[in-house]
């Protein structure tokens, strides 16, 4: 079977892998890459669980073809802590419970550090609005939207 | 916004809340695993080599299947394996047969016919998902298509078409002796015949899918020392482990099995159809073999909480008390048995909600259709007819002119009730969430409903088991040679007059009155050329009877007192944090033997055919 | 097995276009398919033109490039009109990928975009040159050849423009329908008015019976009524898992009524 | 356009574990050589918190810190065998089997300990901080990690325990359905509250205050999350949720979360929730589970409180807009019942 050679940036980090034609960015990170970080969902782009960042935006990696993406900068929640310093957002997501299987949790992640990164004092319809493409099956969201807007805040504090 | 609050004042003298950690709000052991990421769940172990399987899945409700041909599909690019039903070394089972309850009916792959859209037939091992998915496009099966049943009521008709070989009536056969599950406590005609208003509802639960937002799958791949691991998203790790020793005719001893990181159940990852064909494969090809479901077969293969059909008679006296309650259910089971047959007998013992009820009865039947088979969901077995309980304690305290809370409190169970499945109640606590309940909403309460108490006022005359009407209606096959009623029998001559029906159905009924015109406005007439579009229970909205009044006096059932029943006086609740690894013992033995065949000798009851 | 090929150009890209082949745009719909196993072309052709992404804004008309995104229409001040529009599809992951072009194929109850479109009197434009009215291009999209390179459309001036989606999820939810509504005003009337729906049959339709009956009408509760009971003579809307054709009709009424007459929702 | 607003009661008792019994759970518990404890099992996680509550009853049962306890599942080799984890059995049986586990090992610890304070087992305490102390004497004490290398190292040892829980199946009668089952039932009530748009069906919860009785909450934040959550299942299983749409047709059944219904994150309703706890006998510390049940009565509130808004019974879930609507011009207009 003919692969693809594609090179792009992975938390920092650059990385070359060879990938299958028509091959999806969420199987290429998981099972090439070996970041096993994103989840698999629903292969249709209706539960966010495969959310990351490319340059910065939220994209699904199960709708992203992976030649897609070479050159560009990809984040996962691989890259959110800084050594063994959780960054705020999965502090926050931990001291209020803001998970219970933590099946959503890296995609959650990813949409609300998007977020953060373009909006430091969102709303509560903001934080709404940016996981609106997450499926949470156990929490009943608002713990999440909690620990978000919390995260905000004690972003702001930092910068301060 | 969210708030809590822990009413440690209520039940205070029955706990010691001085505790090191139980009580405590500990951070989670698995939440940095959860924020990192780096929780491993089953489809988190990287496997070189992994190959990928896939399933040929029917696309009828029901057909035979004449033929298989697989040639095209083994030269397709990528197939490692296909796999045929005879691949499956064992092709027969039902889940609970680990714990001996009910007959194996469902097969691994089908090869014979198929009773639902969407069962498997043949599974194909590729190196890829795209290549498995594409082969399983060229494999062809010759279906001859079969009549197909899918409501439970018309499956249940003489003239229904058979679902499910072992169990050619379309309903699961009870202790080898009924085509349903019985429950009779006293005698509910009589109290019928006794009752100022006679209330009834139908309620339907819907089918509902579990939907964790992981779906349910397995890898398997060659151990050492001829082994096969096998990292799953089972809810039931030894079931699932269990399950698989056996379709597989494999000592358990080979398999290892992996997992306790899942995300999310719901109850759909019970089922264990993954590990066994993951385990398959990976034996059949000798790699690692990833078998899971996509979005698409989670949702309408994957089974879900089967739907449930309950129709509820009471009884009431005009003071708002309860005084028989018939229930007939139907569960939707689909088209293999899985676990709705034993959640039927849960549902039985939960009947009649959280309420003592002097005379009670209920038939509930397992139906087999030509739809995804059901299982497990949260709360299995009881939400459906907590559903349609609640809902129809509603429609008492309209029919009685009762504040629905009040007419809960008045008939709720307190501690040393005898329940309809004859076990003396006991830690009961619902009087007391009502009324906090009610307290937080601010909707008021009289005085009297707010000073009664779970611990109070049980027992005595409620603890007794009363007479009962038994029969033997609804034997196994019996329904097949004639059309029967589904409900508890009321054959025999006790019931004389009937009293007036208030008839709820569907959607209905407002009492106050409103003028019609004041509604009818343009945008709300149906459009002329819309056609006609079936809706699940449409709606008529009948104004209903107003209830009259039965001249008959309810009296209290008479009572047989059995030298067996257990105390009248509550029992007493430990006080503190309990010995719990004392051996657990029964609530009681039963009032007489189980498993009789034929005629009951019954002690308190009267046959009435 | 699936290849992909990569093209400076849209016209490069449309000649590679033979055989089994699919084009990706923002690849929401595309890899799907593809997830799926569901595909029915061996190659998949894309192009890195940038022309696909530029938004021009040509005096009355605006010409939006096919691979424009939902995100990039938020972020065009002189598209402000369309926001609410674009923000109406998916979640902002979606919105980062899903394209203009793509929006004008997708299936029911997909395509809240191209209601808008066909609302502003939508022209796309091939990568040949040719052009066609948004209408018929939509009652025969699945038989069209070539890419989509634009579309554009006219503009409206200040509050004319009202847009519409029901969900039933919130704040993202598919449609139970979408509405858009141009009412351009002439004397202090509405002229030449546009109502589009989405999800009220296969493709995104306008209904022709109520923009007549809106023409010249004054915009309140009496002005708009036979416009409301016109609607039903435009559609048969379909069943589908979030509503059936029955209530869509039912309902449509009541959501044209609350758009046009700007009635808070509850 | 009209907005009625409408309140419903339901209130449920749940039964906690397979009802017939016949469902085992182990657990198995040892010391690391400096004290730390292993618990192994083979009960799942879903992310109902199993891996948590069972920790916490060991450390409580040991006497030990939480941080020194962990809890392995599962995995077939190491764990012992487990029925599984559904029909909110996981807190009753494995908490309870953990428990015979855990004390089982901790009678050692205390012999060890009481051999190295050359004083009577009967005499010693944990301090639940990693100490072993004479009673009424806390300065006589030996710490658990010096207690478990001293067991190792120099008593030889194993600080280790078996437990097992078990409720013997029970029989069902055919004729009367006498029978034994559960071991202890959770308790609920809920008033709710909600708006309906008389024009289009579409229901808008509003406010939930409810109560719920759990026997006791072992981490009070862990019950919140499944109450919390467990509620807006209800809710959505109420309005939303359904594999056939039309059920028992089975077309257009949903295959995406597109498709299938779920509230979004921006339908979160107000929800005060108020914790009983009545410790159930035989269950661990009296705990009950109360995974399942918290969503049962919202089903039946949403269709009490439908009614209250409109006048339109809707029994046959889910409640959908359309079946609002049907019963609303079916009955010649919304007719409210009343405010509550």
């Amino acid at each position: 079977m003919s692969k693809t050679p594609i090179q792009f940036t992975l938390n920092g980090k650059p990385t070359s892998v060879f990938v299958n034609g028509g091959a999806n960015l969420l199987e290429v990170l998981r099972r090439d890459v070996g970041d096993m970080t994103l989840k698999y969902g629903c292969g249709q782009g209706t539960c966010g669980t495969c959310t990351v960042l490319i340059d910065g935006e939220p994209h699904l990696g199960c709708l992203t073809l992976a030649e897609t993406v070479e050159g560009r900068q990809i984040e996962t929640v691989n890259g959110m802590a800084d050594g063994p310093e959780l960054h705020p957002l999965q502090k926050l997501f931990m001291e209020n419970f803001a998970a219970q299987c933590g099946f959503c949790t890296p995609g959650m992640l990813m949409a609300a550090s998007s977020l953060l990164n373009r909006n430091p004092n969102p709303s509560r319809e903001e934080v709404v609005e940016a996981i609106s493409g997450n499926i949470c099956r156990c929490t009943g969201y608002e713990p999440i939207i909690d620990a978000i807007l919390q995260a905000a805040s004690s972003l702001r504090g930092r910068a301060f | 916004m969210s708030t809590i609050e822990f009413r440690k004042d209520i039940f205070a003298d029955e706990r010691d809340d001085n505790l090191n950690t139980i009580g405590k709000p500990e951070i989670r052991q698995d939440i940095l695993g959860h924020v990192t990421g780096r929780s491993p769940y089953f489809d988190d172990h990287k496997f070189e080599g992994l190959l990928h399987l896939r399933c040929v899945r029917s696309i009828h409700h029901h057909a035979k299947i004449r033929s298989i041909n697989t040639s095209a599909a083994e030269k397709m690019p990528g197939v490692v394996r296909v796999i045929l039903p005879k691949d499956v070394p064992h092709n027969i089972n039902t889940l609970l047969s680990l714990i001996g309850f009910g007959r194996d009916d469902e097969a691994l792959l089908q090869d014979k016919k198929v009773a639902y859209l969407g069962e498997a037939i043949v599974a194909i091992v590729a190196e890829t998902e795209l290549q498995a998915r594409n082969a399983c496009k060229a494999v062809q099966v010759d279906y001859e298509v079969l009549p197909h049943v899918l409501d439970v009521e018309e499956a249940i008709k003489p003239s229904a078409p058979i679902v499910n070989d072992q169990y050619p009536n379309n309903t699961f056969d009870y202790h080898d002796l009924y085509d349903h599950q019985k429950l009779r406590f006293g005698d509910v005609e009589k109290a019928f015949s006794q009752a100022d208003h006679i209330v009834e509802g139908e309620y339907q639960m819907s089918p509902i899918e579990q939907a964790p937002t992981e779906t349910c799958g397995a890898i398997a791949a060659p151990e050492q020392n001829d082994r096969y691991v096998c990292y799953t998203s089972t809810q039931a790790l030894f079931f699932s482990l269990g399950t698989t020793a056996k379709l597989l005719d494999m000592p358990s001893s080979k398999l290892h099995f992996v997992g306790g990181t899942v995300g999310g159940g719901f109850g759909g990852k019970v089922d264990s159809l993954h590990e066994p064909l993951a385990v398959l494969g990976a034996h059949l090809t000798g790699k690692p073999v990833k078998y899971t479901y996509d979005r698409a077969e989670e949702m309408q293969v994957g089974a879900p909480r089967g739907a449930e059909r309950w129709r509820i008679k009471d009884g009431v006296m005009n003071d708002g008390r309860i005084i028989a309650r018939q229930f007939t259910g139907f569960f939707d089971s689909g088209a293999y048995t899985r676990l709705s047959s034993y959640a039927i007998v849960k549902g039985t013992g939960h009947l009649p909600g959280p309420y003592t009820i002097p005379n009670v009865s209920s038939n509930v039947y397992c139906v087999y259709t030509n739809r995804t088979p059901a299982t497990a969901m949260r709360g299995f077995g009881i939400t459906g007819v907590d559903f349609s309980i609640e809902c129809h304690m509603d429609k008492v305290a309209e029919a009685v002119g009762m504040n629905p809370i009040e007419l809960r409190l008045l008939n709720a169970y307190r501690d040393g009730d005898m329940k309809a499945h004859r076990r003396i109640a006991k830690n009961c606590a619902l009087i007391e969430c009502v009324q906090v309940a009610a307290q937080k909403a601010a909707w008021l309460i009289s005085p009297q409903y707010n000073a009664m108490s779970s611990l109070k006022d049980g027992g005595g005359e409620r603890a007794q088991i009363p007479p009962t009407m038994i029969d033997d209606v609804g034997k196994i096959g019996e329904r097949k040679s004639r059309e029967i009623p589904t409900e508890p029998s009321s054959n025999g001559s006790m019931s004389t007059k009937p009293p007036s029906t208030i008839e709820f159905k569907g959607v209905s009924t407002a009492m106050n009155t409103v003028t019609p015109d004041e509604l009818a406005r343009p945008d709300l007439a149906p459009p002329t050329n819309t056609s006609e579009i079936a809706v699940p229970r449409p709606v008529p909205a009948a104004q209903p009877q107003a209830p009259q009044r039965s001249t008959t006096p309810y009296q209290q059932p008479v009572v047989t007192p059995p030298s067996q029943i257990a105390p009248a006086s509550a029992p007493v609740v430990p006080p503190s944090a309990p010995v719990p690894n004392e051996p657990y013992k029964p609530a009681g033995d039963f009032q007489r033997g189980t498993k009789r065949p034929g005629n009951s000798p019954f002690v308190s009851g009267t046959r009435r055919r | 097995m699936i290849s992909v090929e990569t093209f400076q150009t849209i016209q490069q890209a449309s000649s590679a276009m033979t055989g089994n082949t699919a084009y990706l745009g923002g690849g929401t719909l595309l890899m799907r398919t593809l997830n799926y196993g569901e595909q029915d072309f061996e190659k998949i052709i894309r192009s890195t033109d940038n022309n696909l992404k530029t938004i021009n804004d040509a005096g009355d008309r605006v010409i939006i490039g096919a691979g424009v995104t939902m995100a990039q229409v938020i972020a065009e001040s002189s598209l402000a009109f369309l926001a609410p529009v674009a923000r109406s599809v998916g979640g902002p992951a979606i919105r980062n990928m899903a394209t203009v072009g793509g929006n004008l194929f997708a299936q029911h109850p997909y395509g809240d975009f191209t209601v808008a479109l066909l609302a502003f009197d939508g022209i796309v434009k091939m990568d040949n040159g040719s052009e066609h009215d948004l209408e018929q291009f939509l009652s025969s999209r699945d038989n069209i050849s070539g890419i989509v390179s634009s579309v554009s459309i006219s503009k409206p001036n200040g509050q004319d423009f009202k847009y519409k989606k029901v969900s039933r999820v919130k704040p993202k939810g598919i449609s139970v329908m979408s509405i858009a509504a141009w009412l351009p005003v002439s004397a202090g009337r509405p002229s030449n008015v546009r109502i589009a729906f989405g999800a009220m049959g296969t493709t995104p339709l306008r209904s022709k019976s109520a923009e007549k009956a809106l023409e010249g009408v004054s915009i309140d509760a009496s002005g708009i009524l036979p416009a409301l009971q016109a609607l039903a003579q435009d559609f048969s809307p379909p069943d589908d898992a979030i509503a059936s054709g029955w209530y869509r009709a039912q309902v449509a009424p009541v959501h044209l009524r609350r758009l046009l007459l700007g009635e808070v929702e509850a | 356009m009209t907005i009625h607003k409408g309140r419903g009661f339901a209130c449920i008792n749940y039964p906690i574990g397979m009802n017939l019994g016949g469902d085992p759970s182990q657990a198995l518990v040892h010391s690391t050589p400096d004290g730390k404890f292993m618990v192994s099992l083979s009960a799942i996680d879903l992310g109902q918190g199993m891996k948590s509550v069972t920790r916490q009853i060991a450390a409580e049962t040991l006497g030990v810190p939480l941080a020194d306890v962990y809890v392995d599942t599962a995995d077939s080799d190491s764990g012992p065998h487990d029925m599984g984890s559904f029909a909110s059995r996981g807190t009753h049986r494995v908490g309870n089997a953990v428990i015979q586990a855990a004390k089982e090992a901790r009678n050692v610890m205390l012999e060890a300990a009481a051999e190295e304070l050359e004083v009577s087992v009967n005499d010693l305490e944990t301090d639940g901080k990693g100490n072993i102390q004479v009673k009424g004497a806390p300065s006589r004490s030996i710490t658990v990690s010096d207690t478990a290398i001293a067991a190792q190292f120099s008593q030889g040892r194993t600080i280790s325990g078996r437990g097992i829980f078990l409720i013997p199946t029970s029989d069902v009668d055919p004729d009367t359905g006498e029978m034994t089952p559960v071991s202890c039932f959770a308790h609920a009530a809920v008033v709710l509250d909600l708006q309906v748009d008389d024009e289009t069906g579409e229901v808008e919860v509003l406010e939930i205050n409810s109560a719920y009785e759990v026997g006791r909450a072992l981490n009070p934040k862990m019950v919140e999350q499944q109450l919390i959550g467990g509620a807006w299942m209800g809710v959505s299983h109420a309005l939303y949720e359904t594999t056939e749409p039309y059920y028992p047709d089975r077309s257009h059944g949903p295959v995406d979360f597109n498709q299938y219904l779920m509230p979004g994150p921006g339908e979160v309703f107000n929800h005060n929730v108020a914790v009983l706890e009545r410790p159930a006998e035989g269950a661990p510390y009296g705990g009950k589970g109360p995974g399942e049940m918290c969503a049962n009565p919202l089903l039946p509130a949403v269709a009490n409180a439908v009614y209250n808004a409109v006048g339109v019974r809707c029994d046959a879930l889910p409640i959908t807009p359309e079946k609002i609507l049907r019963g609303i011009m079916a009955n010649g207009g919304a007719k409210p019942q009343g405010v509550r």
